[in-house]
């Protein structure tokens, strides 16, 4: 599938004043018949659509596209023939921003990319920095962190079970999963002090110790989440209307998902068993036993029982890593300005949406020479073309759910 | 005032019926004629149900009923045939269909 | 006064089958007014219950638990700028609202509300109902193509199609109820609403039970079909919100945005009363056969008044329960005044039902039994509203090859092999 | 407040509420929507605009129909034309794509012909009309609602009924001719619009 960037236009000083002055406010338009787009839409030697071909914009302001996403669908009646997304809209530069920030300043600027999990950013650019450091967090620390983050795995499948079940029409679950992502939300409030870009870590550890009760209340959310997880399920997984409209939706291989580089639950849900948990363990997650669940068909149905399943993974880790947290010290030895050695890094964790990679160049300055973020919803993002052709106008709509993409991400 | 009889019914349906006919003979669009052909039908039914109620017994109200049950199957069929002629050849004007196979 | 206004007293005719215009009109307004106010209180309760079912608590801030709420909205959409997209085809776009809002309220005309209680009785009530409220369509239809554009076109095509398919259904399902109405000595049955109502007085049953299943077969079939045709969750296709934006409203806004929602709600309540007047035993009160003395006529003529104290009992509940800040006086005293209005009209239909317990053709006796009429009536519609709700708040929302599937393989050929069971059991039982 | 205090109303009674009030108005009222609906059809450019017109059109020949005394009939116009018909032919207009069509000419190149077909059919049938009045007596072409009210009762009274035996007695051969064209109506729809012929 071809990505589309609108025109971005360059920066400012670059440009020529006349060039300037001729478009002040250059709005990213796209032509629609240009030659990149496979979707051949409004060719010369045919001017009219076939009899019953539509071309309709899905987005970039639409009720269903979580976000500034569009979709070009081209219909035939009600029938999907092709899609493009039209990506962009939601562009802050985050990398050259990164290219502009110390090590340390950039921290924050990460959890605006996944906002629905910023924890895991967090954890996957502290992580990344201390490798090329080459240090090493503190064992509380990491424990620390893979609560906080298998926490925020909660809350991001949460989110997305509630808007995902809204947009097949269920309006009731997005209210129950509000409710209960609440509760994880108060945690990160009084560990951090933010419910949503937390900024919970730091380079070499953590910065705050966990609060007076933090494991008391940690628990008491354990207890409280695990029948709510049930509640769910018995409004969705055996309704007859959910399984019509999930089932053999947007289904795609293990070897589609390898082939376009799809991490995270929708290739789990494809039945490869891939958790970088697992396959390359970080922080503390060696120390757990849990399972990688798996789907078999890859279909949305499957990807919503992946991601219950991850739900109820987590709160195993969770358990085991509120028992068995070590007393010590939180931050490791790290000096007071970040100057890593001449060198690059490349460091992936598993976000709740997938791999989420940071490619760190470091030219020994205390500001990285380049950063590079693989963000899962954006390759993800990829499969959707394939995944949707020959469906219809709702399951697009399914499909873009069941992807899981937040265009924070997409689009950093 | 004067009384309403079956021949002012007659008129109306007769109007009704010409308007039908004349919009079969100078429509193009397919789908207009046969709008134009519900037009005459509704005028034979109008002519149809005025007797019923002249002689005063259903025959009349009968026979209008089968016409309606005709008047559906013909444009099911009418509008399908439309359909697959546009799909084919773009078009729903009445003199552009002049052929019988393309 | 006038002959033509005291001449209908004491007639147990409709105003329309008695001739008597005056009367005639005075229902229609009625009605009229009544659907409105319904529809008004209908909205509050959806957004509440709604509310409710997913741990929220929906309008609160306009009147004594958002009680006002609908008439903010009112006044809200009546001031709001009406925008005619200048690529719509303007008349049309103007007109659409119209033409589903008079389907809507058209078919008022032959709901029977009590055995008197109707604008007018027709003897093809039934048919005269299910057309009608198909032209409701219509408009949908031409909203969606004058809106010139695509969501909206897609909405109207979703529309047209899914009333088509569901309509077939649905006849089918209340031809198989008439055919019930013909178990009679003489053999014949009846199309007209009242007819059909009194049919199952006659036979003593509810035709939802009548040769069970098949009575409550054909009323699922109905029940399912009149969700499609009112375009309501789970088959909300053709404004599908998360799909089409709003489908065939979309470009709608304001007056005309509320005409559609207005024609919405009254044509939900008017497939209930189908659904009412052929299955539930329409006016009927529960077991009219079984617990015919006359001491229990009297029991079930005062639940109208118990339900209205019930209702003040809310009330006054919620009023003391309200916080003690200054900051709710007004909303204090809004709902003990609601509380008051209510307890007024509970107890004078109290005393209604105790000077009226005899049933002789005083003035008193008449006036209780058609309120006991038309309060059955409206609760069983209430039932039905809820049941809207509910639907609402549980399913997803189906994809539309599926409703399709759903609509021609299996309600259609359950439906026809119903109408034959039916036809069977018919000449078995007779 | 028994429920079963309220009887049928004897519907074998001709009871005055069946009479339509002021019939010449309405007759010329539905007289006039229908004509003018049925003109605006042939002229409107915009194949919706037309199918609008046919609407206004079939509803004044609904009204025409309960007029004289036609219920079934009126309410078959109702739900089959307007519900049924008229819907598919918005369905077909939305589907097939009416921008180029309204842009070009409304009518063929012989409209003239077809309109002075048209006129001198109007005129033959009037003048039918006008030679024919002998053999139709003014008795029976009145329609006065006192005079023949046992007839009018005979209309009404079981019209639904009688209209069942009818179809089922002297017109059952026409009936089952009438289903299975329906059927056949059926198969030509779902074959024609197949995606490939």
């Amino acid at each position: 599938m071809t990505m589309t960037v609108p025109a971005q236009g360059h920066s400012a000083k670059d440009r020529p004043k006349d060039e300037m002055k001729e478009t002040p406010n250059e709005v990213p338009n796209r032509d629609l018949s240009h030659s990149d787009s496979h979707l051949d839409l409004d060719t010369p030697e045919k001017p009219y659509l076939d009899a019953n071909e539509l071309i309709i914009n899905m987005g970039p302001q639409h009720p269903a596209t979580h976000g500034v996403l569009r979709v070009i669908l081209k219909l035939d009646g009600e029938k999907v023939l092709g899609t493009e997304c039209v990506i962009g809209y939601l562009h802050r530069g985050v990398e050259k921003i990164g290219e502009n920030r110390t090590y340390a300043m950039f921290n924050p600027y990460v959890d605006r990319m996944d906002y629905v999990s910023a924890v895991s950013n967090g954890l996957g650019y502290c992580e990344a920095v201390e490798k090329l450091l080459d240090v090493e967090a503190p064992a509380r620390a990491k424990y620390i962190r893979v609560i906080l983050a298998e926490l925020n795995r909660m809350a991001s499948h949460q989110l997305w079970l509630g808007t995902h079940a809204l947009d097949i029409g269920a309006m009731t679950p997005l209210f129950y999963t509000f409710r209960d992502r609440e509760e994880i939300l108060k945690i990160f409030e009084k560990y951090c002090g933010a419910r949503l870009t937390t900024h919970a870590f730091r380079i070499g550890g953590c910065q705050y110790e966990t609060y007076a009760g933090f494991e008391k209340e940690v628990k008491n959310f354990l207890k409280f989440v695990a029948p709510k997880i049930d509640e769910y399920e018995e409004l969705l997984t055996t309704n007859r209307i959910w399984l019509q409209r999930t089932k053999n939706v947007g289904v795609i291989s293990a070897a589609d998902c390898v082939a376009l580089g799809v991490t995270g639950p929708v290739l789990r849900a494809s039945g490869k068993k891939w958790d970088l948990r697992k396959a390359q363990p970080y922080a503390a997650y060696s120390e757990f036993d849990f399972e990688v669940p798996t789907g078999e068909n890859g279909d949305t149905y499957d990807r919503y029982l992946v991601r219950m399943a991850e739900m109820r993974q987590s709160l195993r880790i969770i358990e085991q890593a509120v028992n068995g947290i070590p007393e010590g010290p939180i931050m490791a030895k790290v000096p007071k300005v970040i100057k890593p050695p001449v060198g690059e890094i490349y460091h992936s964790i598993e976000a709740p949406k997938g791999e989420l990679g940071f490619f760190i160049v470091s030219d020994g300055s205390i500001q990285p020479y380049r950063v590079r973020v693989r963000p899962p919803s954006f390759v993800n993002l990829q499969a959707l073309d394939l995944m949707v052709r020959g469906l219809l106008v709702a399951d697009v709509i399914a499909v873009i759910g069941t992807i899981d993409i937040v265009l924070g991400e997409v689009d950093r | 005032m004067v009384p309403i009889t079956t021949l002012h019914y007659l008129v109306v349906a007769a109007a009704l019926f010409v308007l039908g006919v004349i919009g079969v003979l100078t429509r193009r669009n397919v789908v207009i004629v046969l709008m134009s052909i519900e037009l005459i039908l509704n005028a034979v039914n109008l002519n149809l149900v005025a007797f019923s109620r002249m002689w005063g017994n259903l025959h009349g109200q009968v026979f209008a009923i089968f016409i309606v049950v005709d008047a559906a199957a013909e444009v099911a069929v009418g509008l399908g045939i439309l359909i697959a002629f546009f799909r084919n050849k773009d078009t729903i004007n009445v003199d552009e269909i002049d052929l019988l196979k393309w | 006064m006038p002959n033509f206004i005291t001449s209908y007293f004491g007639s147990t005719l409709t105003p329309g089958a008695a001739g008597n215009q005056f009367w005639a009109l005075v229902y229609v307004f009625v009605i009229f007014t009544g659907v409105s106010v319904a529809v008004m209180a209908m909205n509050w309760l959806e957004r509440k219950a709604l509310a409710h079912f997913q741990i929220r608590l929906g309008p609160m801030r306009v009147g004594p638990h958002g009680l006002l709420q609908p008439i903010a909205d009112a006044i809200k959409l009546a001031l709001k700028e009406d925008i005619i997209p200048s690529e719509a085809d303007q008349f049309i776009f103007w007109v659409a609202p119209l033409i589903g809002l008079l389907a809507a309220f058209t078919v008022y005309t032959v709901i029977p509300f009590g055995p008197s209680e109707a604008v007018s009785d027709m003897n093809i009530g039934i048919l005269f109902m299910l057309g009608v409220s198909s032209i409701g369509v219509l408009g949908i239809v031409v909203a969606g193509w004058a809106s010139n554009s695509h969501y909206p076109l897609i909405g109207a095509l979703r529309s047209s199609a899914q009333m088509v398919s569901y309509e077939v259904a649905m006849g089918l399902a209340v031809v198989s109820a008439v055919l019930m109405t013909s178990m009679n000595e003489k053999g014949t049955g009846t199309l007209s609403m009242i007819g059909i109502v009194q049919a199952q007085q006659q036979q003593g049953i509810w035709f939802i039970f009548k040769f069970f299943p098949l009575g409550f077969i054909a009323f699922a079939i109905f029940a399912i079909a009149m969700i499609a045709e009112t375009n309501r969750a789970p088959f909300d296709m053709a404004e599908a919100e998360s799909e089409l934006t709003a489908g065939y409203h979309t470009e709608y806004s304001g007056l005309r945005w509320s005409l559609f929602m207005l024609a919405e709600y009254a044509a939900m309540i008017a497939v209930s009363s189908i659904a009412i007047t052929v299955w539930l035993g329409g006016w009927m009160r529960p077991f009219p056969n079984l617990l015919r003395a006359p001491a229990w006529g009297f029991i079930f003529s005062l639940f109208p008044g118990l339900t209205f104290a019930g209702l003040a009992a809310i009330a006054v509940i919620g009023t003391i329960r309200m916080p003690s800040h200054s900051f709710f006086k007004v909303q204090r005293m809004g709902l003990a005044g609601f509380a008051a209005v209510l307890g007024l009209i509970a107890f004078l239909l109290l005393v209604l039902a105790v000077a009226g317990r005899s049933p002789d053709a005083s003035v008193a006796a008449r006036f209780n039994a058609g309120i006991g009429y038309v309060y059955w009536f409206v609760l069983k519609i209430a039932v039905f509203m809820y049941l809207f709700i509910w639907y609402r708040a549980t399913w997803p929302r189906y994809r539309f090859d599926q409703l399709m599937r759903v609509g021609w393989k299996v309600l259609l050929p359950i439906s026809l092999g119903v109408l034959i069971l039916t036809a069977i059991a018919g000449v078995v039982v007779s | 407040m028994n429920p079963m205090m309220h009887t049928v109303a004897p519907m074998t009674m001709m009871s005055p509420g069946m009479a339509p009030v002021a019939t010449p108005f309405f007759f010329y009222m539905l007289a006039g929507l229908a004509i003018a609906g049925g003109v605006l059809v042939i002229m409107l450019r915009n194949a919706v605009h037309s199918a609008l017109s046919l609407i206004v059109t079939l509803l004044a020949v609904t009204g025409l129909y309960l007029m004289l005394y036609a219920p079934f009939v009126a309410a078959v116009q109702i739900f089959v034309y307007a519900g049924g018909i008229m819907l598919l032919f918005l369905f077909v207009i939305m589907l097939v794509n009416i921008d180029r069509a309204a842009k070009d000419r409304r009518f063929n190149r012989m409209w003239p012909i077809g309109l002075a077909a048209g006129c001198g059919l109007f005129a033959l049938f009037v003048s039918a009309f006008v030679k024919g009045r002998a053999l139709f007596p003014d008795r029976m072409m009145a329609m006065s609602e006192s005079s023949n009210t046992q007839q009018i009762a005979d209309l009404l009274y079981g019209n639904v009924d009688r209209m069942g035996q009818y179809r089922m007695g002297p017109y059952t051969f026409a009936f089952e001719i009438a289903s299975l064209l329906l059927l056949v109506a059926i198969l030509g729809a779902v074959i024609m619009t197949k995606k490939k012929i």
